[in-house]
């Protein structure tokens, strides 16, 4: 195509087309965005996911400001602290292994419990240790 | 109870939040995790007391079990051997989220995400994650532990293409993820536990040792991340926040190492660090002479200085001098000497490793400051007592724009009068490169074991 | 009643029922006081109270850390700032005035919304021209 | 969009934390305010794109009427009179609060919390503590401003029985509270309101002046726990967090400056402070003799001083002394003169007063320190210029233990070789209290205007 005067109309019309088809397209891909995302959320109780979110961000921000704040010198405890924390999971393991069936599931549940309270146990008891050594001036 | 557990699960939190809260200050520590300990009895007794649980036999047998073999292991471990137990007990948190993900998809019902064969889509991609997440933590927090304890060898184990390999590998991990919210299969589900079992080794292998407790960081920050995706299956809040403030610490631990090293993150999880490059540095000094000293030099230095820094590295943790290094800070105090010690971010081999290795010897937190707060006082120092320590202190960190360590923070050592270097040998530290203060005209090398050396500067200072 | 020896069995046994009667007055409180709870949530969709004191805690948190980092020298564009930012329930007056009836609650809405206007436009600006005499070293 | 919603109203959420995180440097300020307008922004276009919103005529033409005014009052506002403005801007907060809550109660259907008399329980309660709060907070803010302003006579207007009064007001507001949940009636709502109305103005009238921006402080902080409570009623949690992140910000803001100030928070609320003490602590110093300078004297000592630390106060903003300082600094730089500003947490009457002041006059920020990081170079310093401070320079804060600023942390200008003193009178400060330091060996008073004087200096620095 050349820019000759006589084509400039015609450009200009095929122009705009190309425009309003690129416009269109992006208005189908935004509604089918919000539709996936709708269904996603739905399938899954769309309430919670979002709040979920909120809380989980939320948390981020407390999380990095509380642990910037911990002073060097104790980034030891903190590690077993964390790591003692971390096991909080068993909260998952605890409803498998209550329910009243028995199975493979229980049994993968029992497991998780046994491990995860070795961490719980010994995170605490490991940061209590080193937490006594910390000492002031006598 | 359906309003009372949710809100049980807040305080929970709030409980977690104030523990980490808590240890700002090592004053306020204990208090911090008294709140840490009273979350995890709610929460642990807030979920016994939810409808569906219903036999406590097993729940109370797997407490028991673990909680006496971590209560155990917990009060056994000598302090230096720290880094390898965080390292351990992260290689069980990944192990039971396995054990969790697992579970639920076998009894989806027990947590109301769906029946066998027919779990929600969501579900199943939050547990595959939790899954592979766990199943890597396990077996490269493993690694980490062997590579810690020496059972593994430290030296990073590399082979060709391995990069492109793990990245194929990683590419098939989430075509089975697919597979399995496709076909609901369970072999799928196995196979993507074993995948990142190996995925685990094969990532950490080739990551020197002294690299550790970054990638034991790095694991920790994704089990907390895991545990929110748990959260997000359950519906429950209190697995969210605990997670996101185990996600932060991790990631910003890792991110204090990195900046204290000097190097990318990216650059330590390729790995390769810390191979062979150690015998390289060495030979470019080998014309200079270094000044030997011994115990009784140092002690009659010391003896006469008015102030002394003592700076610990990991050369003190394998040594455990610091027992001994008490004792002699106590004899030089009563000669009238004021002594103090500087910790520098990465010294030793994990985040505040120095400072608990010096409180278990007794020594008050006042007296150890951070690199930031002490790095003025060198120039008007006497003596510096460098005691295991190396790349720490290495002045070409500021000067020579070549070494591998150029930019790190260093402490700046070197300003004050006398420094005494002990040692046990003329070679290079973690950093693989050689010190050229060792053969500045202030130094004073020590060379022997730490523990031997100070031991024998104490005797000195007792006559 | 006389401490005699004869009258301890007797002051046992009343001891004890009174004991018992305070034990179940107090189970009594706390399921009443758990019933109000759940009544209260319930009333008010159980799931978003507490959703919501979940969210409203961790951003007391979050607002703790943020404003205590706020450097002192900025502590007036920091009032100017929350200021504007306060003035966010303007989402509420939009959605009585934005509702198609007519009526008082309509007027109130409208009023909200412009004197909420004000504050954001006002609070934003006297901000942004407080950040702006904020200069370095030139 | 019912899942759009929420998401972008947790986006906005995200960057009114971002608006505030922005402010703790000045780089990083302006690009927090973008965060702030452009949260602000989404907050809007999302609500009016919920469905129940279908009419926009009155909206634009509210946006564009608050628009303009707000506007117009932001950019004409003299930097001097920013106090007033905040305080005046807290009003209108306030008063919105009550519409929204009146077009609720009116119309509760559009916000889904119920029918015309048949509004939930909890909403109700949400409700009225939102309007009472909010009525609080116009009539407070509107005296606040006044006494600010000069409107409103700044001494405290007391009467007996106040506080019984006050106090059973507020029972009575409870008892209406109950009586609006029970029968649902207007007459109660309105009776709440205005009551609250008056109450605002009772509990602001006998505060002092000069503890209106304590005041200003702690109304800001209601509106945002107000916020945070219409939040509950209307499940939006980017109105909790909001209101949570204002809250907060006037709690500490209140905080720091009771703390500033060594005064409790109940002390200021208690009000009476700042009236008649101040002839009292004149009269004991009688007999001393102030020595007292003119503006060429202080020229030629500044000039030949090596360094002079400004600190300015409450009769520099009086006098709009700013620019005359500036250029008087300017002056003194090009003599070689090192030239700081040491700024007091409570220093003029709002956190932050003399930062903003000293910026309008284009002093750098680095120029600009704050107490505890300037309070020790006083000792080495030459010249210290304060100008329109007293309190905050007064020394029996801390060796005068009857003194009502007893404990209140203080800048040492009394270390420096020589104070000059800018003020009008030997007359006391906002405390009310006498200055020893004006009858100090090392003190030269300059009894003057601050700006006039100033700009005395300037001219003599010229020749
Ligand atoms: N702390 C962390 O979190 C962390 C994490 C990752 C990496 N790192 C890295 O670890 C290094 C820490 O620096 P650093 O100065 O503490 O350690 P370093 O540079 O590794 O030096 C330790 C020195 O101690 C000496 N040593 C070893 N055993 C000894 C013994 N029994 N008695 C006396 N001396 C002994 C060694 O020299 P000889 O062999 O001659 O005795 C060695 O040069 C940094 O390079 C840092 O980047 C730290
Ligand atoms: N910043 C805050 O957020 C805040 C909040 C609440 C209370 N306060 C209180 O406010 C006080 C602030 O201390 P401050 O030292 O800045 O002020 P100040 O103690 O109130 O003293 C200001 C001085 O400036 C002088 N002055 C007034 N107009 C002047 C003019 N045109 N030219 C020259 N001098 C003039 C006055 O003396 P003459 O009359 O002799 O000229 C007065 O002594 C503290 O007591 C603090 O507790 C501050």
């Amino acid at each position: 195509m050349s820019d000759t005067p006589e084509n400039l109309p015609e450009n200009a019309a095929n122009l705009a087309n190309t425009a309003k088809d690129l416009a269109d397209q992006a208005a189908h891909i935004a509604a089918q965005a919000s539709q996936l995302i709708d269904q996603a959320a739905g399938a899954h109780g769309g309430e919670f996911l979002i709040t979920g979110i909120t809380v989980f961000i939320l948390a981020c921000f407390v999380g990095y400001y509380v642990v910037w704040r911990v002073t060097p010198a104790l980034h030891s405890p903190l590690m077993g602290v964390t790591n003692a924390i971390s096991s909080v999971i068993i909260v998952g393991a605890l409803l498998s292994v209550g329910a009243s069936e028995v199975g493979f599931s229980k049994f993968m549940g029992f497991l998780a419990v046994t491990l995860a309270s070795v961490n719980i146990f010994g995170g605490f008891i490991v940061t209590s240790r080193m937490l006594h050594m910390f000492k002031k001036k006598d | 109870m359906e309003t009372l557990a949710p809100l049980a699960y807040l305080i929970a939190s709030i409980c977690f939040i104030m523990a980490l809260r808590g240890l700002s200050s090592p004053v306020t520590a204990r208090q911090g995790l008294t709140y840490g300990i009273s979350g995890m009895t709610l929460a642990i007794v807030v979920t016994l007391l939810t409808p569906t649980v219903s036999s406590y036999g097993l729940i109370i047998l797997g407490i028991a079990i673990g909680g006496s073999i971590g209560t155990i292991l917990a009060k056994k471990i000598a302090m230096t051997d720290l880094p390898q137990l965080v390292a351990a007990f992260h290689s069980l948190v990944g192990l039971a989220a396995v054990c969790v993900a697992a579970s639920a998809f076998f009894n989806p019902s027990a947590f109301g995400i769906g029946e066998i064969g027919d779990i929600k889509t969501v579900s199943l991609i939050e547990m595959s994650i939790g899954t592979a997440v766990g199943a890597l933590t396990f077996t490269g927090s493993l690694i980490a532990w062997g590579k810690l304890q020496g059972v593994v060898s430290g030296k990073p184990i590399t082979f060709g293409g391995q990069h492109a390999f793990n990245a194929a590998l990683g590419v098939l991990l989430v075509v089975l993820i697919i597979m399995l919210c496709i076909t609901q299969a369970p072999i799928y589900f196995w196979a993507i536990t074993f995948l990142a079992l190996a995925l685990g080794i094969l990532m950490i292998i080739p990551i020197g040792g002294a690299d550790m407790p970054v990638i034991v960081s790095m694991l920790n920050s994704y089990s907390g991340w895991a545990a929110a995706g748990i959260g997000f299956t359950l519906h429950n809040n209190l697995l969210i926040i605990t997670g996101a403030l185990v996600g932060a610490s991790g990631a910003i631990l890792s991110y204090i190492m990195c900046k204290g090293m000097n190097r990318s993150f990216i650059s330590v999880l390729l790995g390769g660090f810390g191979g062979e490059q150690a015998a390289g540095g060495a030979a470019d000094m080998g014309d200079r002479q270094a000044k030997i000293g011994s115990a009784e030099d140092a002690a009659y230095i010391m003896k006469n200085a008015s102030s002394v820094i003592i700076v610990p590295g990991y050369g003190m943790a394998v040594a455990q001098a610091q027992h001994a290094l008490r004792e002699m800070a106590d004899l030089l105090k009563k000669e009238g000497v004021k002594v103090t010690y500087a910790i520098h971010p990465v010294a030793g081999r994990m985040p505040g490793h120095m400072n608990v290795l010096l409180a278990e010897a007794n020594v008050p937190y006042e007296d150890v400051f951070e690199l930031e707060d002490i790095n003025r006082d060198f120039s008007q120092t006497d003596v510096v007592y460098v005691i295991g320590a190396n790349d720490i202190t290495n002045p070409s960190a500021k000067t020579d724009s070549s070494s591998p360590i150029y930019g790190m923070p260093v402490l700046d050592v070197e300003k004050a009068q006398t420094v005494l270097f002990i040692k046990r040998s003329l070679g290079s530290g973690y950093a693989g490169i050689d010190n050229p203060l060792f053969y500045a005209d202030n130094t004073m090398m020590l060379l022997a074991d730490a523990k031997k050396m100070t031991e024998d500067i104490v005797k000195s200072l007792e006559h």
